[in-house]
């Protein structure tokens, strides 16, 4: 008994390890290649969307400047983790790689967007964070609708 | 004689018929009175049966009644061998007299 | 006097044990992605604390034996040290996320490196073990922890809509898009963060230090009716205030700085203060249990004096383990490893261990040469019986739920 | 024949369920191990039943009870702890034992019973170093 109980833990604590190190895996078919998309976007998107709150406690006054740039670098941080991720996934064919170039510039401007916030913040300049922060809300609306419908085509020229 | 050594002992009768195993001992507590003034213990009686788990929970002896399910689950009444049936007894069993243990009980 | 602040050890255990890092971090998470459509696994989880944590403290009170106690006691040396290995194993990596929790939110009013704060909380978590009276740090942090009410302030200045949170958290199902496994899996969580062991550890070992007997069992009801479903509201105001601010928007919970937002936006920085404060107060209150609790079952085992009730030097033991628990804690915290993901795993293995320290409890709790009088009733222990297999089959469930959903990713 | 705490006498324990892993507290209230095992004397006459002669405390009589890979284990480390000295595993005689409850309270000082060297050990040589120790808390 006692015996099956270790093999148990070694097997959680397995799992667990097996979980934390390895969020994704290599995409085999478009499908799944589109999916990991879809997560990526999605994770971005709850970025920004915290990162634009984040931004309007800091401009309004409802916040300390040192939460408004933890919680911007926090944002700063995931989202230059969900681009990397995402980056090191081989496309499995051509409709992957427009998908790809598409969802890459969304990730690009993501991140510089919130990299700026994350500077204006820890440079204490909370007020101008609002106004910095709104061009997030055209990419986050883009980012949704990319959610929705990540094999469409056409769209993601700037 | 410790009393792990009693615990898990396969008990036979003199004819040869299984009892069980050994799941726990009854003490009386009427022995000299010591020097705190607490009476000694003496061994009088084995608790024999195939099932062990509700001994050490207290199912098996009664103390605990409830809840319905897990007394339903554990609650299997012993054998009762009062230590003078015993015949023989070795590591690894205890042989018991049938007729000695009618007779104390 | 004892009477008037009788009742903080139910405040501390529900501020520091039922509100802790891993409520903060569950109850936020969920409603950020299912809306208030698992609310019922907190209610679940709140009654079912009550039923454990009330019967563990009324034996406690009777017989002075703490959980451990009848551990060993009612499941013998050899299953009692496999239920040890589990129960510390899981109440060390509880303690883990709890240091690094305070580290955390000292890190959003100064913006400095958690990490740099790790080994300062892990030396003030000892040195309060070590020096500070039981009552003291009950009432201290208890009411300190008080100040995580801000959140249900905050929940009805964000103006919601009652009657759609009340519709989605009547009326659950499972969102589009979402599958069963991943659901119930956030179910699991919030059931562990609520239900989590080392509360009862604390709470029953609690009513020994404070030398309660049977004449203290009205006090227990107190503490046990008073302080989790305490507990519970402060989890379903932080589960609302996600669920209106952030569920709308798509966003996940992933950090302890968006457990504040919402507040902060409702109440601005008065409420981001005092939310700030409430997170200080329930996760050093819960680093303080489970290093407490670390010591607590070790010596509860093996039978070494343990508490604060005495000096140190009498209770040599218990402090060593203590004071290495913590070690351990800072060790592991500075590795940098997620803090977050430590909180989840902690919470969703407590629910798998919960049955064991249940079981036990539940069966000593019906000893007549015990309990005297004070055995459960036919209604209690319809009620205990139903969380037991509740309980069983939550922990079947875990594992095979962890591995099909990747942990809820 | 009625005890100090008015144990009548011919009471019924049932060793594993009342006497077998229970906590034992020294005469100062003072936590002292739990009862690992019991140990009868038996007579020369095989018709008198045997007598609770000690109750037995510390980590080799646990590692008797645990059994397995793991109990060898603890036992070969109690026997090499114990090659240090000469005494045999801790015994409790008795009739040092005051009464039987939800613990059994002893008449002995904790710090004369041999399953508690362990815990004087710690507190000689890590504990008693740290300021603050022999303070009651604040």
């Amino acid at each position: 008994m006692r015996r099956a109980v270790i093999a148990g833990l070694v097997v959680i604590v397995g799992v667990a390890l097996l979980i934390g190190l390895h969020p994704i895996s290599p995409a085999r078919t478009l499908d799944d290649y589109e999916h990991k998309a879809k997560d990526t976007a999605q994770s971005v998107l709850s970025s920004i969307e915290t990162a634009r709150l984040a931004a309007r406690v800091g401009t309004r006054g409802d916040a300390f400047g040192p939460y408004v740039s933890v919680m911007l670098s926090e944002s700063d941080t995931a989202v230059t983790k969900a681009q990397g991720v995402f980056d090191s996934v081989q496309p499995p064919d051509r409709h992957a790689d427009a998908i790809r170039t598409r969802l890459g510039v969304l990730l690009n401007r993501a991140s510089d967007g919130v990299a700026r916030l994350r500077i204006t913040a820890r440079r204490g300049q909370l007020d101008r964070l609002e106004r910095q922060a709104r061009p997030l809300e055209h990419l986050a609306t883009r980012l949704q609708r990319f959610i929705e419908d990540p094999g469409q085509v056409g769209t993601a020229a700037a | 004689m410790k009393l792990s050594e009693l615990l898990g002992v396969t008990v036979v009768t003199t004819d040869g018929e299984e009892l069980g195993r050994v799941h726990d001992a009854l003490l009386v507590q009427d022995g000299p009175v010591g020097a705190q003034g607490f009476a000694g213990l003496r061994l009088h009686a084995l608790a024999v049966g195939t099932r062990s788990f509700g001994t050490k929970l207290g199912y098996t002896q009664g103390t605990v009644k409830g809840p319905w399910l897990l007394r339903a689950m554990f609650h299997r009444p012993p054998t009762l061998v009062p230590w003078q049936a015993i015949v023989q007894r070795s590591a690894s069993r205890i042989v018991v007299d049938r007729r000695r243990m009618d007779e104390s009980t | 006097m004892k009477k008037v602040f009788g009742v903080t050890l139910g405040i501390l255990t529900a501020m520091g044990g039922f509100v802790d890092i891993g409520d903060l971090v569950a109850n936020s998470a969920t409603g950020a992605r299912y809306g208030m459509s698992l609310a019922w696994a907190v209610v679940l989880g709140v009654v079912g604390i009550i039923v454990f944590a009330e019967m563990a403290g009324r034996v406690a009170s009777v017989t002075q034996r703490a959980v451990f106690d009848l551990v060993r006691e009612r499941l013998g040396a050899r299953a009692g040290l496999v239920n040890l290995g589990a129960s510390f194993f899981i109440t060390m990596l509880t303690l883990i996320a709890e240091v690094a929790g305070v580290a955390l939110s000292f890190q959003l009013v100064s913006d400095v490196n958690y990490l740099l704060f790790i080994p300062l909380v892990g030396f003030a978590v000892w040195l309060v073990i070590w020096r500070v009276k039981f009552t003291t740090l009950e009432t201290v942090f208890g009411l300190m922890g008080l100040a995580m009410i801000v959140t249900i302030v905050a929940v009805v200045q964000l103006h919601p809509s009652w009657s759609s949170l009340w519709h989605h958290a009547s009326h659950p199902t499972v969102p589009p898009g979402e599958g069963h496994p991943t659901y119930f899996y956030f179910a699991i969580a919030l059931f562990g963060a609520a239900m989590t062991p080392y509360e009862v550890f604390f709470f029953s070992s609690g009513a020994v230090e404070e030398k309660w007997t049977r004449s203290d069992l009205v006090l227990n009801k107190a503490n046990v009716y008073l302080g989790f479903p305490l507990g519970g509201l402060l989890s379903l105001s932080l589960m609302a205030g996600a669920a209106v601010v952030f569920h709308p928007l798509g966003v996940g919970v992933d950090f302890l700085s968006q457990v504040a937002l919402p507040t902060s936006l409702a109440l601005g920085k008065v409420g981001l203060a005092f939310v700030i404060v409430g997170f200080v107060a329930c996760t050093f209150g819960a680093a303080l249990e489970t290093a407490l609790s670390c010591g607590y079952t070790m010596s509860q085992y093996f039978g070494w004096q343990w508490g604060k009730l005495v000096r140190p030097r009498e209770a040599a033991r218990f402090h060593l383990v203590v004071v290495s628990s913590i070690v351990v804690a800072v060790v592991v915290g500075v590795t940098a490893i997620d803090p977050i993901k430590v909180t989840e795993y902690s919470i969703v293995l407590s629910a798998a261990a919960l049955p064991l320290t249940y079981f036990p409890i539940l069966v000593v709790a019906n000893d007549a040469n015990y309990m005297g009088d004070d055995v459960n009733g036919p209604v209690r222990n319809a009620i205990a019986t139903f969380y037991m297999v509740l309980l069983t089959v939550v922990a079947a469930a875990t594992i095979p739920l962890m591995i099909a959903t990747k942990a809820g990713s | 024949m009625n005890g100090p705490g008015g144990e009548p006498a011919g009471r019924q324990v049932w060793a594993v369920l009342e006497l077998l892993d229970r906590q034992l507290v020294d005469r100062d209230g003072r936590l002292a191990g739990k009862i690992d095992d019991v140990d009868f004397v038996v007579d020369d006459d095989p018709d008198a039943p045997p007598r609770v002669d000690a109750l037995l405390s510390g980590l080799g009589a646990l590692a008797n009870q645990i059994g397995g890979d793991f109990g060898r284990w603890l036992a070969s480390i109690e026997r090499r702890l114990a090659a240090r000295r000469d005494r045999a595993p801790s015994r409790i005689a008795w009739s040092d034992v005051k009464s039987i409850g939800s613990s059994v309270e002893l008449a002995a000082d904790r710090d004369d019973l041999d399953s508690n060297r362990g815990e004087r050990w710690v507190r000689d040589v890590i504990i008693d170093k740290v300021p603050g120790a022999g303070h009651e808390a604040e």
